[in-house]
């Protein structure tokens, strides 16, 4: 098998790698170049665990060959925080304690980052549907949806 | 250990309030490491093989070709994990589904493993393992497996707990007995009973994180496993007996754990990586996959559940009788005892009976979820209160108040109750404003009970003082839901300081004596009494060292609010010791101060829980909405409330998810049809409603603060509860869960045809 | 002298006996002297029995004393998640 | 194995044509590396088709829209045009699995994988979408419902590929639906769907209607007889029975671990009906 040689830009900073054609950009990120902030719940794209965001697109990075970044802008939870400034997702995640084993949550504030970015000032229907691509096996939700709302207050007003 | 648990009616400043978590930031910025997040230099890729036959025997495994792949540094069999169980018969059960030896025994049993350099020869390699199998007919419903005409799985099992020992072997492994009183006399006494059979389909945990390890077995016999798990020194001693190896020489670190509710309580495929790495000199990586996970890690199980209840014209029931079967997977087990044993503790009963039977099945070894066996045989019982209200004329909670145990009342399964919440949580349902709120047309309301034991169990914790006067704390118990923000709450609360001082960490199984896992909700509740303990043991010292500054009596010095005070008049000029000038000074006052506690903190106090939940059913499609949900649970103390909340809210999403969608389908080859969260169908974001909570404090008399374990009882009333509001909903009592579409869709068309 | 109540099943292996009379001060003695009299409950003691002493149940403190006239009552040691 | 990003469509046929071994076209891939992943397929060739030009575009012509290959189906769902005219169409597609899924996962990828129980093919169907096909010998231009010929099975021959698919111009007066059933509110799979359009006269009564069942047989069904009998009517209680009726009589579904026949059966019914009243309505009728 051939490897494919990519060039990238992943949170901002040019990257470069050679990966198999069937890896897909999960097993790039997690095991290629180290950042295993998003997780493997499924590998399917049923859990969102995975989730990153592409070119502006929010999608499950297990359902992303390694190969196609070429030339892409792509996002992940290890890029969130700026410096140690934590994006207000991040900060009302942990106030309203919305995480508990937290495996999700990497793959949660990605969604809930893109849900905000097109959607300011979601209903708490708008959040809920907006959020149905990540399962969260702990919380039942709720302190997840709160925190998003809460988020959202925040960052319209900076 | 003279460490007094007794309760104390302290008042607090730390305890109950809502800080932000010791190890929240790892988990928002992607750094928190969990199973599959550790990597060795030099590490290999470890996959197992597994049987696509539901039953059968395996004639003989051919990995030569397997062997001679390039890249393949070591496969193993059954061979290279040799029974050193000694007649632990259930351990013997753990190395046999770790790895199969004689015979496959459901769909996903592993017969081989590889360790390969990458994922992809792994992968070929299992392609070239030749197995001979001789299918065999299978079994995998409980009622069919418990018939005389099934299938044997295992022909050396003759039903346990009968007057004589049956003279053919069968797939019930045990009858289990509780209750008192004369059950015949007590229904001859009823002016309504009411009797029905239920069925509940087997449910997964569902955790996120699928089982990961690092194994790396070293030529000396020494070794190291990095693993997610709920009890890292249980796991030791697993692998460490499977293996033949000295628990001292296998250190086990726990990862951060993505979920486990049970499923990550014993080995599944950790003693593999171990086996492998061993062989292969190297260090070996071995994650499942999801459908791993649903077919070969530890569902629950699934159940047949016949009640019987009776009442009088008052309102008092004057008996109850229940025979529950449980399935257990191809293993015996103890689920249906534990069903046996709740069914009724809600209630105050002269005449009860309850009688289990474990049966098994050609599916997954049945593991622990969450209050095992409690959720299915509260589902039955409470439907059936429910239904025998209504017979009555009486109002569901009223009913449930008449009957309800209390302080003093034998329980069902045996012993008479202390100080118990099961009333408190009825009268905050019966006075819940949820209770009063409108209905629209197709929508229900119901309301359940539900019990838990909580346990407690062997704890070590060590608290240790820095020159800064910052405490670190060490905890053996794994932290699966934000205990370590709990504990550190618990330690800056006896030692009086700020809990922004207390740094709390799981240590590793060389770093600490032996702790019990994290499952009965235990994980609060002894690790608090352990950090209670060492933080005294602490202070002792602290204590000490003042009186040593100050040259006077120990006894003279007293512990405040984080300072040693000079107790009597004569001391009037030595103003108080704050500990961190004590800890500042402790090299010269005789060395570094820490506080150690080992012990088995038992009297976790019962649990009780009620939730009340409307739905909406939609009576032309059968889907079922839950458009509100309520639960009052009593925690004893809530030492930080947020996530005593966040246990009520997840559990009751689990009882949600089971009530309504979750279910293992099996296919008439006894294959699993459903491997995945496609199918299998969790709740998601949208079809939850917010989950309010209610947190009564009935002060545990066995804790120091109180606590009672909250992390299990909110998933027993759900079942019950909801199905209790579909039947109000829609006007039929359904029998099945969960109460899928078709299920319940069926069941109106079938009222409607009369 | 305490009185011992055993739960279905474990009373088969005593003599079909539920309650039983015995001179214990704590766990381990009471472990001991019913082994010592019915002693097909020897396996069951090492499987795992829980005690529940006025109802609250200790799985593994054998040091703990059985007072006078409380109620006592053997049970199966449970699994939890 | 070999990933190949070709630049023109007739590269992207040449090499699929000249494929030895099995070879698969990627534009969303969420679903062949979901069947990557479970090794149900294991390709030797995967043709990456999102930087051929005009595929990865929705363009307005003077006959309707033109939606290419590779568009995910969140952008139909942000294309304020295509949204105004073929709502249902739009909204079967904003169905399939999740945000993150939507954010890859392309219509045309939804029809050649040929599930019956895709979400966005019954609202192709019934809006009488055609799929522009391009193989080694040339062009066509064919009914969406041709190409599925069972689960998993697809008319087009090896080398072609279908590079977009077109819904016509709307006129006055006209409403589409889909509605599908599934256990959760999101994240499923449909066990049984209907998508309905419908066109009206001045008078508000139906002029034309199309009708189409999804997972209620091997392939998505157009059921005729349920268009012919919406047409002349203003949906009332006795159409919409009849229609109810004849929808569940068409089924031909099967029990698996998704749903059982007679759930299929009765809720297409219920399914179409609800569909054709969200259609009516659309369409602007009272």
């Amino acid at each position: 098998m051939a490897g494919v040689a990519v060039s990238t830009t992943i949170n901002g900073d040019a990257v470069e790698y050679l990966c198999q054609p069937d890896e897909t950009l999960l097993e790039v990120l997690r095991d290629r170049l180290g950042l295993t902030g998003a997780k493997e719940g499924c590998g399917t794209g049923d859990c969102g665990a995975c989730s990153v965001i592409v070119d502006g697109r929010l999608v499950c990075s297990c359902l992303v060959l390694g190969a196609e970044a070429e030339g892409r802008k792509v996002e992940t939870i290890e890029g969130m925080a700026h410096g140690d400034q934590l994006h207000p997702l991040q900060q009302k995640f942990l106030e309203h304690a919305a995480l508990q084993c937290g495996i999700c949550t990497p793959g949660f504030l990605i969604a809930a980052k893109d849900l905000l970015a097109k959607n300011p000032s979601p209903t708490e229907e708008e959040i809920r549907f907006g959020l149905a691509g990540n399962l969260c096996r702990c919380t039942g939700y709720d302190k997840i949806v709160r925190a998003v709302q809460d988020a959202a207050e925040v960052m319209k007003g900076a | 250990m003279n460490f007094d648990p007794r309760f104390s009616g302290r008042q607090f400043a730390s305890v109950g309030t809502r800080p932000i978590r010791p190890d929240g930031v790892d988990k928002v910025t992607g750094r928190a490491r969990y199973g599959a997040d550790f990597n060795m230099a030099g590490q290999l890729v470890g996959r197992i093989l597994r049987s696509p036959h539901a039953h059968a025997v395996i004639k003989s495994i051919d990995t030569s070709k397997a062997e001679k792949l390039a890249g393949v540094k070591a496969v193993i069999t059954a061979k290279d994990l040799p029974d050193l169980t000694d007649g632990d018969a259930a351990m013997y059960d753990i190395l046999d589904n770790c790895m199969a030896r004689k015979k496959a025994l459901y769909d996903g049993h592993a017969v081989a493993a590889v360790a390969a350099i990458d994922a992809r020869i792994a992968r070929q390699a299992l392609k070239l393992i030749e197995v001979e199998y001789e299918v065999l007919p299978h079994v995998t419903d409980v009622d069919e497996a418990a018939h005389h005409h099934a299938p044997l799985i295992n022909d050396q099992v003759f039903t346990e707990g009968l007057e004589e020992k049956p003279a053919k072997p069968s797939n019930v492994t045990k009858r289990t007995q509780f209750g008192h009183g004369d059950v015949h006399a007590g229904f001859a006494k009823a002016d309504f009973i009411v009797e029905r059979s239920f069925k509940t389909e087997q449910t997964h945990q569902g955790y996120i994180e699928p089982h990961a390890c690092v194994a790396s077995v070293n030529p000396d016999g020494t070794a190291d496993l990095w693993v997610c798990t709920q009890g890292h020194f249980v796991y030791r001693q697993h692998c460490a007996q499977l293996l033949g190896m000295e628990a001292s020489k296998l250190r086990v670190t726990s990862s951060e754990i993505g979920g486990g509710f049970g499923g990550k309580t014993h080995v599944w495929a950790e003693p593999v990586a171990l086996a492998l790495s061993r062989k292969a000199g190297r260090p070996v990586k071995l994650v499942m996959t999801r459908d791993e996970v649903f077919r070969a890690s530890g569902p629950t199980s699934a159940t047949s559940i016949d009640v019987k209840i009776g009442a009088s014209k008052d309102g008092t029931i004057t008996a109850a009788e229940a025979t529950l079967r449980y399935s257990c997977g191809p293993y015996a087990g103890s689920w249906a005892e534990i069903g046996a044993m709740t069914a009724f503790a809600c209630y105050k009963l002269e005449n009860v009976k309850t009688v289990g039977y474990e049966v098994l099945v050609n599916r997954p070894k049945t593991a622990a979820y969450r209050a095992p066996s409690a959720p299915m045989a509260a589902f039955a019982v409470e439907s059936a209160v429910d239904e025998l209200a209504h017979e009555l004329g009486m109002d569901a909670v009223d009913f449930r108040i008449k009957n309800a145990a209390q302080e003093g009342t034998r329980a069902s399964y045996g012993p008479v109750y202390g100080p118990i919440g099961i009333g408190p949580t009825l009268e905050a349902v019966k006075h819940h404003p949820h209770m009063k709120a409108p209905l629209k047309a197709n929508q229900g309301r119901g309301m359940a009970c539900g019990f838990w034991f909580n346990f407690g169990g062997q704890t070590c914790t060590d608290l240790n003082i820095g020159m800064d006067g910052s405490v670190s704390l060490a905890v053996g118990t794994v932290d699966v839901g934000g205990s370590r923000a709990s504990l550190s709450l618990v330690a800056a609360e006896e030692l009086g300081i700020d809990y922004s001082h207390v740094k709390a960490i799981v240590a590793d199984t060389s770093s600490l004596g032996y702790n019990d896992m994290t499952d009965g909700s235990r994980g609060t509740f002894s690790s608090s009494m352990a950090t209670i303990s060492a933080a005294r043991n602490a202070i002792k010292i602290l204590r000490e060292r003042a009186a040593q500054t100050w040259d006077i009596p120990v006894e003279d010095v007293h512990w405040e609010k984080g300072h040693a005070i000079a107790k009597g008049e004569k001391y009037g000029n030595l103003s108080p010791l704050s500990l961190k000038e004590i800890a500042a000074a402790s090299g010269k006052t005789g060395g570094p101060i820490a506080g150690h506690s080992e012990l088995v903190a038992d009297g976790a106090g019962v649990s009780f829980a009620t939730h009340i939940c409307d739905v909406e059913v939609d009576p032309e499609t059968g889907s079922t909405r839950v458009i509100r949900y309520t639960v009052v649970q009593d925690a004893g103390k809530a030492v930080h409330p947020t996530y005593v909340e966040g246990q009520y809210q997840g559990g009751a999403a689990q009882g949600i998810g089971w009530a309504l969608n979750e279910e293992y389908i099996y296919g008439k080859d006894g294959r699993l049809q459903n491997a995945g969260f496609l199918d299998y169908r969790i709740p998601v974001c949208s079809d939850l409603p917010m989950i309010d909570t209610q947190i009564l404090e009935i002060p545990n008399p066995n804790h120091p603060y109180g606590v009672r374990g909250v992390g299990e009882t909110s998933i027993v009333p759900p079942l019950a509860a909801i199905a209790n509001a579909v039947s109000n909903a829609v006007g039929v009592r359904m029998t099945h869960i969960p109460m899928s579409p078709p299920r319940i869709l069926a069941a109106l068309d079938a009222e409607r045809e009369g | 002298m305490v009185e011992v109540t055993l739960w279905g099943s474990l009373s088969a292996v005593a003599g079909g006996k539920a309650r039983h009379e015995i001179e214990a001060k704590d766990i381990r003695e009471l472990f001991r002297k019913l082994a010592e009299q019915y002693p097909g409950i020897e396996p069951w003691i090492d499987r795992g029995i829980a005690v529940a002493i006025d109802g609250t149940i200790y799985r593994d403190t054998w040091s703990k004393e059985l007072p006078e006239g409380a109620e006592i009552f053997l049970l199966p040691r449970l699994a939890g998640g | 194995m070999r990933y190949i990003r070709p630049l023109s469509i007739e590269d992207a046929v040449g090499e699929l044509a000249k494929a030895v071994g099995p070879a698969a076209i990627l534009a969303g891939g969420s679903d062949l590396l979901v069947r990557m992943k479970g090794g149900f397929i294991e390709p030797e060739l995967i043709v990456d088709i999102k930087r051929i030009g005009g595929l990865s575009d929705v363009t307005e012509t003077a006959d309707g829209f033109r939606i290419g290959a590779a568009v995910p189906c969140a952008v139909l769902g942000e294309n304020k045009a295509l949204k105004q005219a073929w709502p249902g169409v739009v909204e079967a597609a904003n169905l399939i699995g999740s945000k993150q899924v939507q954010g890859r996962c392309t219509i045309t990828g939804n029809l050649c994988n040929a599930s019956p129980a895709a979400d966005s093919v019954p609202a192709l169907v019934a809006a009488g979408a055609k799929a522009v096909v391009v193989g080694t010998s040339g062009k066509r231009t064919i009914a969406v419902e041709s190409v599925p010929t069972g689960p998993g099975r697809t008319s087009l021959a090896k080398g072609e590929i279908v590079e977009a698919i077109l819904l016509d111009k709307r006129p006055e007066h006209a409403g589409d639906a889909y509605l599908r059933f599934i256990p959760r509110t999101e994240m499923d799979i449909a066990v049984v769907s209907a998508g309905v359009n419908l066109t009206l006269d001045d008078h508000g009564a139906i002029k034309t209607a199309r009708v189409a069942l999804g997972a209620s047989a091997p392939t998505v069904l157009l059921v005729e007889e349920a268009g012919q009998v919406l047409v002349g009517s203003k949906l009332d209680e006795a159409t919409l029975e009849r229609l109810a009726k004849i929808c569940s009589g068409a089924c031909r579904p099967i029990d698996d671990k998704r749903g059982t026949i007679e759930f299929r059966r009765k809720v297409a019914g219920v399914l179409a009906q609800r569909a054709a009243a969200i259609a009516y309505k659309r369409a602007g009728g009272k």
